[in-house]
C-alpha cells in the first residue's frame, strides 16, 4: 500500500502540473480568437430574442447538445428504472 | 480470365473441402459418445481421464510469464484506475516528447 | 485567477486520491464529483475576463454588452455538462445500492470475484 | 416525521413550486433555466417524500403520471429542438426585447425541458425512495 | 435524411418508455442500419446543420465516407444483436431495447459528428447505456462488472472532457474543422490531444485502459459483448483516427505501434490461459484492436487499408463467435469451456468457421485482412511482423481451445435454437466466407474509406465553405 502511494503521488504530481500549468497561460483568456463566443455576444438579443446569453447558447445556438443532455437524463431515468424497479408492476 | 477462374476454384474447392471435414468431424464425434473406452494399466481396469481445455497450455501458463500477467489483474478497482491512471500519463508523455 | 489554479489544483488533487485511495464505493463516486467539479471550474476559467460582468443583456447595458461580458459559451458548456454529471452519480449510486444487497458490504477491495 | 416537519412542509412547498416555475419562466430573462428550475421543483417532491413517505407523494403525483409527463415532454422537446428552424420561422421573435414574450422559442424550450428534468429527478427519487 | 436518422432513434427510445413494445425499438435500429447504407452510397460529404445555424457558430454533423464505414460497421452490427437478443433475453425485455436504442444513438452520434462537445455528450450517452446495460441481469456478476465500468469509464470520458476545456481554452472554438484551421502544435495542444486520446483508448480497451472489458462482458448478456467488441472497438479507434487526421498529427505514429503491440500481444496472451468462454473472447477481442492500431501506426496508406479492413473482419469475426457461443450458452446454460458439448450441427460448423478465420486459416476473411498487416509491417520492421505472427499464432491457440471443448465434448446437450438467434450467426458467416474468397469486395469497401482518411482537407472545406 506504501508502494502505491508513493507511485500516486509522483503521478499526481506530474499529472497536474502538466495540466493546471496549461489554465496559467495568458493565452487562454485571449478575446481576439473567441469570434465564436462574440457572435452569440452580438447576435443573441436580435436572432434569439432572449436576453440570457446562456439560455440562448443552451437552447438555441447550441440547441442540439441540450437535446442530447436531456437524452442522457432520460438514458440515467431508463438505467435506474432497468436496476430499480424489478418487482414494481407484479406489486400493483 | 482462365487464372481468375482457376484461383476461384481452388479456393472454393478448398473451403468445401475445409467445411466437409469440419462437418464430418462434427457428426463423427456426435457419435462416438456412446462407444466404451476402457484404459488398463497394469492389467487394472483405470478410471478414465478427462483432458477438458482448462488443462491444455498449462507449460505455456507457467513458462511464458503470462501468470505474471494474470497476476496484475487482481479483480481490485483501486488497482484498475492505478493502471489507468499510469496509461494516461504514458500517453501523455509519448505525445509531449514530441 | 490565481485563486482558481489554486483551487483546481487543490480540487484535482483530492478528488483523484478519493477515487483511487478511498475504498468505499460511495466514497469513490463522491470523488469522482470532486473531480468533474475541478474541470467544470478549469472550463469556467477560460471564460475569464479582468472586472467581466454577468452575460446577461439590460437595456442599461445593451450597447456596451459585448465589451465587459464574460465569455458566455463555457458557461453554457458547463450547464450541459453538470446534467451528465448528476446522470453518472444518480446511476452510479443505484448501482452501489444493489452492490451493497449482493456483496453486503461496499469496500471495493472485497468486490473482486472477476479477476485474471 | 415528526408533526413540525410535515406542517412546514404543507406551508412551504406551493412556494418551492412558485420559485421552481418562476425560475423556469424568467430561464430568457435571468440566470437560471430549465435546469435549476426543474431541480428546484423536484425538491419539492423529494420534500414530501421525505414528510410524508413515498405513499404520501404518490397521492400528489403518481409514478404513472410522472412517466406520462416524461414521455411526452421529451417527445415534445425532442421535436421542438431538431425542427427548431421550422419553429423560428413559423413562430419567429414575439414582442419587443427584454419582456415577457420576446423569446417564443427559448421560452418554450425552457418550460418543455424544465417538465422534463423534473419529471426525470421526481422519478429518480422515487425509485431509489421505494429502495 | 441524418436528422430523421437521430429522430427515430430517440424518438423511438422516448416512446419505449411509455408504449413497452419492443417493435419499436427493433424497427428504429433497423430503419437507421438502411438509413446509413443509403448514406454509404452517396458519392459527396453530407453536411448537416441543426438548428440553421453555419458551422462554427452551430453544431454540424457531417459523413465522409470514413464515417459511413465506420458507422456502417456500428449500424450492421447494432441491428443484428437486435435481431438476436429478440429471443436471447428473456424478461424485462422492453428496458433492454431502451437501452440498446440509446447506445445505438449514442454510438452514432460520436461516430457522425463534427462538434467536438457534442461528440462528448453522445459519448456521454454512449457510456451511461452501457453502464446499464453491463448491470441488466442484476447478478453479482454483472453488478461487479458495471460499477468498475462506471467508475472508470466516467473518469476518463472527465479527462475527456478536460482535453476539450483545454482545446477550447486555445482555440475559442468547437468544431472540428474550425479546430483543425485554428490549432498550432504546440506543448499545450499536445497535452489536450493526449487526454482526448486517452478517452478513447478507455473506450478501445488498448492495454493499459483495457481492465474494465473482461470484468464487464464476463457479467453481460451476450449479445453486449458481441456489440462492445465490435461496435465500441471500432468507435475507439474510429476516435483516434479522426482525431489524428483532421489536426495533422501524423508524427504520433511510434506511440500507436507501441500500444498496438502491447495489446495484441498481452491480450492473446490472456486469452490463452481463461477457463470462461466469455472472458476468453473479450480478450481475444482486445487483441485484435491490438492489430488494427498497430497497422494505423505504420503510417502508410497500405498500414491504413489493413487497419480498416481489420475492423471490418474484427466485428464480422467477433460478431459471428460471440452470437455463436451465445447459441451453445442459451442451450447448455454453462460458460465454462468444459461443458460446452452441443449436437446442433449448423451451429459447430458456424463457430468452427469462425474460429478458422479468427485464426487466419488461408481462404476465410480473417487470412486476408492479417495478410495485409503482415505485408504492411514487412516494410516498417521485420520484427514487427515475428511479433504479429507469434500473435496470430496465439490466436490460433486459443482458437484450437474453443474448437476441442466444442467439438471432442464428452457430454452434448440437445436443445432447440430459435431461428432469430440462428439468422444472425449465418448472415456473418456468409459474410465472412464471401468476403474471405473474393477479398476484392471488401477491399472495395474499405478503399474509399481509406482515401477519405488521407484528403481530410475535402472534411475541412465541406464543413466550412458552401455557404
Amino acid at each position: 500500500m506504501n508502494k502505491k502511494i508513493i507511485v500516486l503521488c509522483l503521478m499526481l504530481a506530474l499529472f497536474f502540473a502538466l495540466v493546471i500549468g496549461v489554465f496559467s497561460l495568458p493565452s487562454f483568456s485571449a478575446w481576439e480568437s473567441k469570434d465564436v463566443s462574440r457572435y452569440y455576444m452580438d447576435n443573441s438579443l436580435e436572432k434569439t430574442g432572449s436576453s440570457s446569453v446562456v439560455s440562448a447558447i443552451v437552447w438555441d445556438f447550441r440547441g442540439f447538445d441540450t437535446m442530447g443532455e436531456e437524452t442522457v437524463l432520460f438514458t440515467a431515468t431508463a438505467g435506474i428504472l432497468t436496476l430499480m424497479a424489478v418487482g414494481f408492476r407484479r406489486r400493483k | 480470365m482462365f487464372e481468375y477462374w482457376s484461383f476461384f476454384i481452388l479456393t472454393f474447392a478448398g473451403f468445401v473441402g475445409l467445411g466437409l471435414i469440419i462437418y464430418l468431424l462434427g457428426s463423427r464425434k456426435a457419435r462416438a459418445e456412446e462407444r466404451k473406452y476402457e484404459t488398463y494399466t497394469c492389467g487394472e481396469p483405470f478410471p478414465r481421464v478427462n483432458v477438458g481445455p482448462d488443462n491444455l497450455y498449462q507449460a505455456i501458463k507457467k513458462n511464458l510469464g503470462i501468470e505474471d500477467i494474470q497476476k496484475i489483474h487482481t479483480g481490485k478497482l483501486s488497482d484498475y484506475l492505478l493502471w489507468m491512471l499510469a496509461g494516461f500519463v504514458v500517453v501523455l508523455l509519448m505525445v509531449m516528447m514530441l | 485567477m490565481l485563486e482558481t489554479l489554486v483551487t483546481g489544483a487543490l480540487l484535482s488533487v483530492i478528488g483523484i486520491y478519493c477515487v483511487i485511495a478511498k475504498k468505499n464505493l460511495v466514497k469513490k463516486m463522491i470523488g469522482l464529483g470532486i473531480f468533474t467539479n475541478f474541470i467544470h471550474l478549469m472550463l469556467i476559467s477560460t471564460g475569464f475576463r479582468e472586472g467581466g460582468i454577468a452575460p446577461i443583456i439590460i437595456r442599461e447595458n445593451v450597447g456596451f454588452f459585448a465589451a465587459y461580458s464574460v465569455d458566455p459559451l463555457p458557461q453554457a458548456l458547463v450547464l450541459t455538462s453538470i446534467v451528465i454529471q448528476l446522470s453518472v452519480t444518480a446511476l452510479g449510486l443505484s448501482i452501489a445500492i444493489l452492490a451493497f444487497r449482493h456483496f453486503n458490504t461496499l469496500d471495493t477491495e472485497k468486490m473482486n470475484k472477476l479477476k485474471g | 416525521m415528526d408533526v413540525i416537519i410535515r406542517t412546514v412542509t404543507k406551508g412551504i412547498f406551493p412556494f418551492i413550486l412558485l420559485l421552481g416555475f418562476s425560475i423556469i419562466f424568467h430561464g430568457h430573462l435571468t440566470p437560471g433555466g430549465s435546469f435549476p428550475g426543474g431541480a428546484v421543483v423536484a425538491s419539492g417532491f423529494a420534500l414530501v417524500a421525505v414528510a410524508f413517505g413515498l405513499k404520501g407523494a404518490e397521492k400528489l403525483i403518481s409514478e404513472e403520471t410522472v412517466h406520462l409527463v416524461e414521455g411526452l415532454v421529451a417527445l415534445m422537446l425532442a421535436g421542438l429542438i431538431l425542427y427548431e428552424s421550422f419553429v423560428r420561422k413559423y413562430v419567429g421573435l414575439g414582442g419587443g426585447f427584454f419582456g415577457m414574450w420576446s423569446s417564443p422559442t427559448v421560452l418554450s424550450l425552457n418550460v418543455a425541458g424544465g417538465l422534463m428534468v423534473m419529471s426525470a429527478l421526481v422519478l429518480i427519487v422515487f425509485l431509489v425512495v421505494r429502495e | 435524411m441524418l436528422e430523421y436518422l437521430i429522430t427515430i432513434l430517440i424518438v423511438s427510445a422516448f416512446l419505449m418508455l411509455a408504449v413497452r413494445r419492443d417493435f419499436i425499438a427493433i424497427a428504429a435500429i433497423l430503419l437507421s442500419f438502411f438509413m446509413i447504407l443509403a448514406l454509404f452510397f452517396q458519392s459527396q460529404i453530407i453536411v448537416v446543420r441543426y438548428g440553421g445555424w453555419t458551422p462554427p457558430f452551430g453544431i454540424v454533423w457531417e459523413v465522409d465516407k470514413l464515417n459511413a464505414f465506420i458507422g456502417l460497421i456500428i449500424a450492421g452490427m447494432a441491428s443484428l444483436v437486435t435481431i438476436y437478443s429478440i429471443k436471447c433475453i428473456k424478461e424485462r425485455r422492453h428496458r433492454f431495447y431502451t437501452l440498446l436504442c440509446l447506445m445505438t444513438t449514442g454510438l452514432l452520434g460520436v461516430c457522425l459528428t463534427g462538434d467536438i462537445f457534442n461528440m462528448y455528450v453522445f459519448f456521454e450517452i454512449l457510456s451511461i447505456s452501457s453502464y446499464g446495460l453491463v448491470a441488466f441481469f442484476l447478478d453479482k456478476n454483472a453488478i461487479e462488472g458495471a460499477f468498475k465500468y462506471l467508475v472508470m469509464g466516467s473518469l476518463g470520458s472527465s479527462l475527456l472532457l478536460l482535453g476539450i476545456a483545454i482545446l477550447y481554452g486555445l482555440t475559442g472554438t468547437l468544431n472540428f474543422a474550425d479546430l483543425a484551421l485554428k490549432v498550432s502544435h504546440s506543448r499545450e495542444f499536445m497535452i489536450a490531444l493526449g487526454l482526448i486520446i486517452g478517452g478513447f483508448c478507455l473506450k478501445a480497451a488498448i492495454v493499459p485502459f483495457h481492465m474494465w472489458k473482461p470484468d464487464a462482458i464476463e457479467g453481460t448478456p451476450i449479445p453486449m459483448g458481441a456489440l462492445f467488441s465490435t461496435a465500441t472497438a471500432a468507435l475507439g479507434v474510429y476516435g483516434i483516427l479522426r482525431l489524428l487526421f483532421v489536426f495533422g498529427m501524423l508524427q504520433l505514429n511510434l506511440m500507436l505501434i507501441i500500444l498496438g503491440t502491447i495489446t495484441m500481444l498481452a491480450g492473446a496472451l490472456l486469452a490463452l490461459v481463461q477457463i470462461n468462454v466469455k472472458r476468453m473472447l473479450a480478450y481475444s477481442g482486445i487483441s485484435q484492436v491490438g492489430y488494427v492500431v498497430m497497422a494505423i501506426g505504420f503510417g502508410t496508406s497500405a498500414g491504413f487499408a489493413a487497419g480498416l479492413y481489420h475492423i471490418l473482419n474484427n466485428a464480422l469475426i467477433k460478431g459471428l463467435l460471440f452470437m455463436a457461443i451465445g447459441c451453445v450458452i442459451y442451450i447448455t446454460g454453462k460458460e465454462n469451456l468444459d461443458e460446452m458439448g452441443i449436437r446442433n450441427r449448423t451451429l459447430l460448423v458456424c463457430t468452427g468457421i469462425g474460429v478458422l478465420s479468427m485464426a487466419g486459416v488461408p481462404p476465410l476473411n480473417g487470412f486476408v485482412s492479417k495478410w495485409l498487416i503482415f505485408m504492411a509491417s514487412w516494410e516498417i520492421s521485420p520484427l514487427l511482423t515475428v511479433l504479429a505472427i507469434t500473435a496470430s499464432a496465439i490466436t490460433l491457440a486459443y482458437g484450437l481451445k474453443i474448437f476441442s471443448s466444442l467439438f471432442f465434448a464428452q457430454k452434448r446437450a440437445e436443445g432447440k435454437i430459435p431461428t432469430t438467434m440462428l439468422v444472425p450467426v449465418i448472415i456473418l458467416t456468409i459474410l465472412c466466407v464471401i468476403i474471405g474468397v473474393f477479398p476484392q469486395l471488401g477491399l472495395a469497401v474499405v478503399e474509399p474509406a481509406v482515401n477519405a482518411l488521407l484528403n481530410q482537407n475535402q472534411y475541412i472545406t465541406a464543413a466550412l465553405g458552401g455557404g
